[in-house]
């Protein structure tokens, strides 16, 4: 499943009802891989306040589709759970939960980080930063995870 | 019939506007496009386009009809 | 934290209120890598109906203690949990729980995958299956994750 | 003072016992106490040994008072 949300979410929450909910593979997946993208009150070095996310409502849906249909294609995956926040977001707020349900432990991971560097660098999303000192600017670009 | 060009993020606030409408044109390129609604001003660096909401190169070929979005590279996630 | 349970466990339950009771990290991680193990109901082409978890009560611990140090040295990480069922356990209930927070994704997602290959080959944990057919068999060797 | 023998799993139940005492030994292999153990038994393929519960070679040197475990190839999470 994949949803757009306009207001915060609870990651942890979001995994176990989906999971539930999912009855048809209870007893098929031994492995789960997640990764929650959290909010932090700072980046570059600089205190961020808050930051709004923009996007580009159809293209990111449609993005967010194909990016986990060549995950599926790829790895032998069950299912999986993408939310991606919009609109004002505050510090410590989850911003996106990648979730990969799987017989067998590298599908997880494997699957799971694919989406989440396509997500990086394909899904139309762009933040905007209100810093501290009350400044505003745009992110220029996502990293490679590390910077 | 026309066709859509759209602006997101930052280059929504370069150009000024978020949308518009451009008549009666065909079988212009992305680049073209971009030239004709910004008045001959030179593509930002790093700007990304997309036709229909699927990424493409600016020598793609736009259709009547088509919507054309201009944005920065992306950094949700 | 390192925890061995005798009783079933929610992971996402865990995840979350460990998340909340670490209040130092509030607004400093960025990400998070989870990774969740739960027994499946087949291995090996068999129907498996249980399980009995085995361990070495201390060295398991030791072993747990070092693997986490070990990423903690390798990669830029703030906190961890790992949580690891023993004793009887059925099918559909999880058998382990790695989550990693860092300020950046690239940390997140390979101390937690690196967390779990050392868990499945140094920490003292021993399968032992019984089949819908009323066999009983130990699990002989853990795979790469993909078979 | 004396050395724990322990065993794990599978190899517990081939060997039928969990843990059996070693009294008055020194300068033993980890190889040299399965033998004298296990009245000179091989040693079941792939298995591995821990003395004071970290791993070692089967030519680690046993001292008095080590705890020394034989088990089969792990297998959790």
């Amino acid at each position: 499943m994949i949803k757009i949300c306009q207001d915060a979410f609870d990651p942890w929450h979001e995994v176990d009802s989906y999971q539930r909910s999912a009855v048809a593979m209870a007893g098929k997946y031994g492995a789960t891989g997640v990764f929650v993208g959290t909010m932090r009150d700072f980046n570059e070095g600089d205190d961020v306040d808050s930051m709004i996310l923009e996007h580009y409502p159809g293209m990111t849906e449609k993005y967010l589709e194909k990016i986990v249909a060549d995950a599926m294609r790829r790895w032998q995956v069950l299912d999986t759970l993408v939310l991606h926040r919009v609109g004002a977001i505050e510090s410590n707020q989850p911003i996106v939960l990648v979730a990969v349900w799987s017989a067998r432990r590298g599908d997880a991971f494997d699957a799971c980080r694919a989406i989440m560097e396509a997500l990086k660098t394909k899904a139309p999303f762009w933040k905007k930063e209100y810093l501290a000192d009350g400044r505003a600017r745009w992110v220029e670009s996502n990293s490679d995870g590390y910077i | 019939m026309s066709i859509k060009v759209r602006y997101f993020a930052s280059l929504k606030e370069i150009v000024g506007r978020s949308e518009e409408e451009l008549d009666g044109q065909n079988a212009l390129t992305v680049s073209e496009i971009w030239q004709k609604v910004n008045a001959g001003k030179p593509l930002p660096d790093n700007v990304l386009a997309a036709v229909n909401m699927d990424y493409v190169e600016f020598d793609h070929s736009v259709k009547d009809g088509d919507e054309v979005a201009f944005f920065p590279p992306v950094t949700g996630g």
